[in-house]
């Protein structure tokens, strides 16, 4: 589908659900240690496999400008203050809509299901990994710190974001997954 | 009704079918020809899935047919040189009030459409001031668009059509959320826009609704089942009850009563047309005198 | 932002917000919206480009002057600061302690086994500190004193000129738009889903705080509140199009900015302030006038 | 406090949304209600009026504010009720329940609640069949996938996915709004003869006064967070005067009795339902010949 009016509606659409996911911290899952889990770039990455990179941009950049501004208004956790330096909060956010899209598109082919599963899983770490490197290129943290977070926080938030990826396209694309009927 | 005059919106042979989310493609609308002339009030009516909202779709290009036709004047809407000129001329009002508001400002909402039609600001805020005059949301210009009742908003959605200064308005369905007054009101609107010349097309479940129309169309699997002027639609009632339809609660009264009743003129399909026909029946056996006292005048002449 | 009072279990409308505009109707109030983004677009150069704790001085100062005349209390300015504050102490000790500082001289203030604190390494604990609140307070004034209708008219505009570089201002306006819109419609929905399913025996209570258990309350959630995002958009993709949106182009505007000689002389000023603390920063001036009081040790 | 047959007792409710924020909104403002066993009670108010807000009190999902609301013999204001016990006696389904759907597959959706509240998967497969089929739903649809069901099929299943809860009070908003004729006549012949159960009760919100004529025992006017007028519905909904004033319409039964008065004819105005008004002109016109 390649309507110029639904790529606009869309990239606001999902934009605004990440902004709420914030807004609302129905965006963060408690984890270890008080830290977070959060699950507001899954907007991001759906938005990229229905319409395509640019979206996802579109969607990465509001994604990014409401933690810049929630960073700087409304801190809720201690890791909000970096989240005023655009290289943190921004920059790094645009790439993930691309990379999931590319992923997506790459294995769409072989399984639909896999497919989105993964692309969840790519646009997740590449939220992971950029905005941990941007902090640690920073200097804002230690690169030892670095590397656990990723491990801890990373990974089960790839996992979240693969889950949520495949439950939503499929639902929405009216695809099956997995098994042929309830499990009444 | 103006027949004689050239059509505004021309159906003619329409068929469509829905592709993707189910294995074969559903059909939607299986050869329709139908005319929209100006002035006219059309009701179109249904069970679900039959094709109303569909056809609907049809007249203002936001969809195209899969065969057949569809002309607004003289465009045919599968060209898309002619998008603009279409779309302007035959307006939209949807059912859901909050998903059809573009901007956050009652007077931007307005403005979007002119907008997109390039039309200078000066004569955009003529165009904005006489639509939400028309629709009575004068003074409502900065409000906050989502902050509106529900029945404000589906009016906000007339005046943003009416800003593109068109010919014909469609409703979806457009009074279903609404309470009775909001509801009351929005009728109002369309019987005001109708006898200023516009043609109104609308979509609904409430036969009573569609008792107000000139026209009544009935679809059924995608077919026009039954059309005419609302009486003699109604006086049908076994056949739209076997479409899955009713008849306004008058009308089924008055059927229920066809045997002591003998109907002078027409079926009743207004409460006010019920009662008259039984006070006429009953005064013209001296059961009351003939004029009456009490009745300050009847609601219809 | 939602204000942190205690809202019932499931009330979510009006609770989740973009911004936080305060309508005083000052000054600050009235200056163009370009000339504000622009404004605070400069303070983030300056706050990124200097390093000089007089710098950054100067910025808090010009930015405490606008909040003042922008009539926004003082306790909504501190509200925004506050929760940040015991962390941004911990970053700035953590600076000063424990990251080496660098510098061509450096005055040793206090040692204590493997912790040494230098003239450097406190500085710049103040630096980082200082920036935070530099760069949150002036986002703060822009979201107190700027409506989001105006933000958006300012965002398309600014971007304007860009679209000869195939940037779509009109677009990327848009996009802000519909996402400001839907914020209080999506809230509308996730409080009705959530309702819906503590209805059907659903519990939402603190204290379960296992990942397993929250995300499997979590995907009954947003799964049907994407779902009914994705129908609302399309509904809104047929009501765009139906009122003749085919793209930016050709398209007029019935809200015209108007840039008046005070906004110029806003952005101007700005503009010198920010050059100013670049230049502080770039020679160094702190360094200077702690060697022209006291010596190097070598 | 109660009569041994009172389900729900509502006493000077208030509630304000927003409280404690600068933008307050007053939703209900003491509002006092009573369900007994065995009845149908008609809510009917218009937009605004603070239906959505009274209705959630029921649950539990709302607590008061100010004033009391005693469900089942347990008072909401006290904080140490079992409120899912509650919420699973009292079914509430919202304005257009299909848009909540969330499972991919049917079944799986009506077994939320019953999986909820623990049970056996041979119960719940049995709650799910006897759910699905009382709203008139084949238990094979339970392998369906709830995208490609119509709307009619999927408001019915949003139906049994409360109903599965074995509520003992069922409390509905806006059932009938945007369903076909057909609709949204077999909704009501369904919750009509869920109703018969004597030990049952149902709570129904609507501005749409037939489908009030046609189910409700009793009726409470609610306008602007305040019951206007409230009584057995026989009484209320011939209150032309005050249904007018409250922004409502009239049941067709009512407006054509009112009619026929008008033009001077001998007719009284409690006739309430189709059926009553043509019997009640059929005499007319009997006396006639």
């Amino acid at each position: 589908m390649n309507n110029p009016t639904r790529k606009v509606v869309v990239a606001g659409v999902m934009g605004a659900i990440s902004v709420f996911l914030g807004a609302s911290h129905w965006g963060f899952v408690p984890w270890l240690a008080g830290a977070a889990l959060t699950i507001m770039h899954v907007p991001v990455i759906i938005g990229a496999i229905l319409e395509g990179p640019w979206v996802g941009v579109a969607i990465g950049a509001i994604f990014g400008a409401f933690s810049l501004l929630q960073g700087a208004i409304a801190p809720t956790g201690p890791a909000d203050v970096w989240f005023t330096n655009p290289l943190v909060s921004i920059l790094p956010r645009l790439l993930i809509g691309p990379i999931a899209w590319l992923a997506y598109r790459a294995l769409r082919q072989i399984s639909e299901v896999a497919a989105l599963a993964i692309s969840g899983v790519a646009g997740s770490l590449t939220n992971t990994v950029l905005v941990l490197g941007a902090l640690g290129l920073l200097r804002f943290l230690p690169w030892g710190v670095i590397g656990t977070i990723a491990v801890t926080n990373g990974l089960p938030e790839a996992v979240l974001a693969a889950v949520l990826t495949v439950a939503v396209v499929a639902a929405w694309k009216r695809i099956a997954i997995g098994q042929k009927g309830s499990t009444v | 009704m103006t027949t004689a005059r050239a059509p505004l919106i021309r159906a003619e042979g329409l068929y469509y079918s829905y592709v993707g989310g189910t294995p074969e493609p559903v059909p939607a609308l299986r050869g329709i020809d139908l005319r929209i002339h100006p002035g006219e009030y059309v009701a179109v009516v249904g069970a679900n899935g039959s094709g109303k909202s569909t056809l609907l779709r049809h007249f203002n290009a936001l969809l195209q047919p899969d065969a057949g036709n569809v002309w607004v004047h003289e465009w045919n809407t599968r060209e898309a040189v002619h998008l603009r000129s279409i779309r302007s001329s035959v307006g939209m009002v949807f059912q859901v009030p909050d998903a059809q508001i573009v901007a956050s400002t009652v007077e931007e909402d307005v403005a979007f459409g002119p907008e997109n039609l390039g039309i200078e600001p000066e004569a955009l805020q003529v165009r904005v001031r006489e639509a939400l005059d028309a629709v009575g949301l004068t003074g409502y210009e900065e409000r906050a668009s989502h902050a509106l009742s529900a029945g404000q908003k589906q009016r906000l959605a007339i005046a943003a059509a009416l800003a593109m200064h068109p010919r014909c308005i469609l409703f979806d369905e457009a009074t279903s959320v609404l309470d009775p007054q909001g509801r009351l009101q929005l009728l109002n609107t369309m019987q005001a826009l109708c006898s200023q010349g516009l043609a109104v097309v609308t979509v609904t479940h409430d036969m009573t609704e569609a008792a107000r129309a000139h026209r009544v169309v009935v679809l059924h699997n995608g077919e026009i089942a039954m059309q005419g002027d609302p009486r003699s639609v109604f006086a049908q009632e076994n056949h739209l009850l076997a479409l899955g339809l009713e008849t306004p609660a008058p009308t089924h009264i008055a059927h229920r009563l066809a045997g002591r009743l003998p109907f002078s003129s027409q079926i009743p399909v207004t409460v006010e047309e019920l009662a008259d026909e039984v006070a006429g029946q009953l005064k013209l056996h001296g059961q009351i005198p003939q004029s009456n006292p009490m009745q300050p005048g009847g609601a219809y002449p | 932002m939602n204000r942190p009072s205690r809202p019932s279990e499931f009330e979510l409308v009006g609770r989740v917000t973009i911004g936080q505009y305060l309508p005083t109707n000052s000054q600050v109030h009235q200056l163009d919206p370009r000339a504000k983004l622009l404004m605070v677009l400069l303070l983030a150069i300056g706050v990124v480009a200097s390093d000089s704790l007089l710098g950054l001085a100067i910025l808090l100062g010009g930015v405490a002057l606008c909040l003042v005349s922008a009539r926004i209390p003082l306790g909504y300015t501190l509200d925004g600061l506050r929760p940040a504050l015991p962390f941004l102490l911990l970053l700035a000790l953590l600076q000063i302690l424990v990251i080496p500082a660098r510098g061509p001289c450096l005055r040793t203030v206090w040692e204590w086994a493997f912790f040494s604190v230098t003239d450097r390494s406190l500085l710049a604990g103040a630096v980082l500190a200082l920036r935070f609140v530099v760069m949150a307070l002036g986002i703060s004034l822009v979201s107190f004193s700027t409506s989001t209708t105006e933000l958006t008219h300012g965002i398309e505009h600014l971007l304007r000129p860009m679209q000869t570089f195939g940037l779509p201002a009109h677009e990327a306006a848009l996009v802000v738009n519909i996402t400001i819109r839907f914020l209080p419609i999506l809230a509308a929905e996730a409080e009705r889903l959530l309702k819906a399913q503590a209805s059907r025996g659903a519990d939402f209570g603190p204290g379960r705080f296992g990942l397993l258990t929250r995300a499997r309350k979590l995907l009954p959630l947003l799964v049907p509140l994407f779902l009914i995002s994705l129908r609302r958009a399309d509904q809104l993709v047929e009501a765009m199009e139906a009122r003749c949106y085919l793209g930016g182009k050709g398209r007029t505007n019935l809200i015209q900015l108007r840039a008046h000689p005070r906004d110029h002389l806003a952005v101007l000023a700005t503009s010198m302030v920010v050059a100013l603390v670049v230049y502080l920063g770039s020679i160094d001036v702190e360094g200077l006038i702690l060697s022209s009081i006291l010596p190097c040790p070598t | 406090m109660s009569q041994p047959d009172t389900l729900i007792s509502v006493q000077d409710l208030a509630h304000t949304y927003l409280r404690g924020t600068p933008f307050e909104v007053p939703s209900l403002r003491g509002v006092s209600l009573t369900v007994a066993a065995g009845r149908t009670v008609g809510l009917v108010g218009p937009t605004g009026s603070g239906k959505s807000t009274l209705l959630q009190h029921l649950n539990g999902l709302l607590r008061p504010q100010e004033g009391t609301v005693h469900v089942l013999g347990d008072s909401l204001t006290d904080p140490s009720i079992n409120i899912r016990d509650i919420r699973q006696r009292v079914g509430l389904v919202f304005q257009n329940p299909e848009d909540q759907l969330f499972e991919p597959y049917a079944g799986d959706d009506v077994a939320f609640g019953p999986r909820a509240l623990g049970l056996e998967r041979d119960q719940v497969r049995e709650r799910v069949r006897q759910a699905m089929e009382a709203v008139g739903l084949s238990f094979d649809l339970k392998d369906r996938l709830t995208s490609q069901l119509s709307q009619g099929e999927r408001r019915r299943l949003a139906l049994a996915g409360v109903l599965a809860l074995e509520p003992q009070i069922l409390v509905l908003d806006e059932p009938t709004a945007g369903l076909d004729p057909l609709g949204r006549r077999s909704l009501l012949d369904f919750l009509s003869s869920w109703a018969s159960d004597a030990k049952r009760a149902i709570v129904l919100a609507t501005h749409n006064m037939e489908d009030i004529a046609l189910l409700s025992d009793d009726v409470y006017v609610l306008v602007a967070g305040k019951i206007v007028l409230s009584g057995p519905a026989r009484t209320v909904l011939q209150n032309a005067d005050v249904l007018l004033q409250s922004s409502l319409s009239l049941p067709v039964s009512v407006e054509l009795s009112r009619q026929l008065r008008r033009r001077g004819l001998p007719v009284s105005t409690d006739s309430l339902t189709m059926d009553e008004a043509t019997r009640q002109i059929e005499v007319l016109l009997r006396g006639d010949s």
